[in-house]
């Protein structure tokens, strides 16, 4: 299991996370972006604040990295993830997958991703011109 | 009992600190959930919320020691 | 509709790329790089050629961002493809595609790849140390 | 009729050009089909190939035109 996790307060640098799951048995690389919206359900969106209960937030990183090497022929995985406040077309996450073949690096980077949006334990704050909400709060 | 509570994004906020203290008569994680709940009423409008013991999500039955390390999660929405 | 397609005898770079489809209304960037695998059926490669009939391919490549507008709300989505002579670890293919959220981005940009695959004319032949094969025309 | 017709891939290397013209009896794509396997035997033992004209896949039935740009399309392996 090849896998480089990260929670970061600096920015996240794409190129370098595809530098580092590219290896010569690569076929194929699927990389994921988040960034920041400027607009929330049509409200315009002015910062986001992340903050990560870290040690346990890299604990669920590596078990879904675990699940994804269990499921898919994956060559390398890269999870970052950073915190802090993020303005808007900043990055707040990255995901890179490399395979042989494409397919397993498609399903296996959309599970991470879909993983991490339901276990790992970092909340994201909302800041309006008028307010803020921690997101998926309250139903 | 008492169990030290880390606190994250909003309920942080609910309890106003980042960290509290509790005291328990009885030890497993839904007690600490019924203290809690009666103290700071507004857990209860959350969408859920979990409790994790040394970095593990844990059930309600859970018993905790002294020297764990509690945190009360509640919804995640990163990435 | 928001496209950029190419079809270049240079090196693709991956962070141009990233750059274009990156919008403040996105909120998820799914991107696909195909890279020149080191091996076939564990057969050593050499090198990869790749050839295109340009005016029909770059024809066809606009057909699948058509499609795959009208399928998905998409924001931006460029594809390129390299043509020549390409070594191990470079990069023939970039899709990236930028959405708000991001089930619409890994879809788009998996139909993308998948349908470039099927109907675009661009031939890739495998040199190895003792022949070479053009990809897919035997049965 | 005489048409020009482009190949790429295999199919250059199985005419031994880039582009050659063949003469036609009937006009259609199947008909430049049939000639061009009789002249090239080779093109059958493809996976399967198509013919494109002015840049679109062409179905057998359509006719070809003297203006026509033809060209024969070996399985695509692009990617």
């Amino acid at each position: 299991m090849n896998t480089e996790i990260k929670i970061s307060n600096q920015a996240l640098e794409v190129q370098q996370c595809i530098d580092w799951v590219m290896t010569p048995e690569s076929g194929g690389i699927d990389v994921f972006i988040g960034t920041v919206r400027n607009a929330t359900k049509g409200k315009q969106v002015v910062r986001l604040e992340f903050e990560a209960y870290e040690p346990m937030a890299l604990k669920e990183m590596e078990k879904i990295a675990t699940q994804a090497f269990e499921k898919w022929p994956v060559q390398k995985l890269l999870v970052y993830h950073r915190v802090g406040v993020l303005d808007v077309g900043e990055i707040p996450v990255i995901i890179a997958v490399s395979c042989a073949h494409r397919d397993a690096a498609f399903e296996a980077c959309r599970f991470v991703i879909d993983t991490l949006k339901q276990t790992v334990p970092i909340w994201k704050k909302e800041v309006f011109e008028d307010g803020e909400t921690w997101v998926a709060a309250h139903p | 009992m008492k169990v030290n509570v880390l606190a994250f994004g909003i309920a942080k906020e609910i309890f106003g600190a980042s960290s509290i203290t509790v005291e328990l008569a009885e030890s497993s994680v839904a007690d600490l959930k019924t203290s809690l709940e009666k103290s700071f009423p507004k857990l209860k409008a959350l969408a859920s919320y979990l409790v994790a013991v040394n970095n593990e999500y844990a059930g309600d039955d859970l018993l905790l020691d002294i020297r764990d390390e509690v945190a009360i999660i509640p919804p995640v929405s990163g990435g």
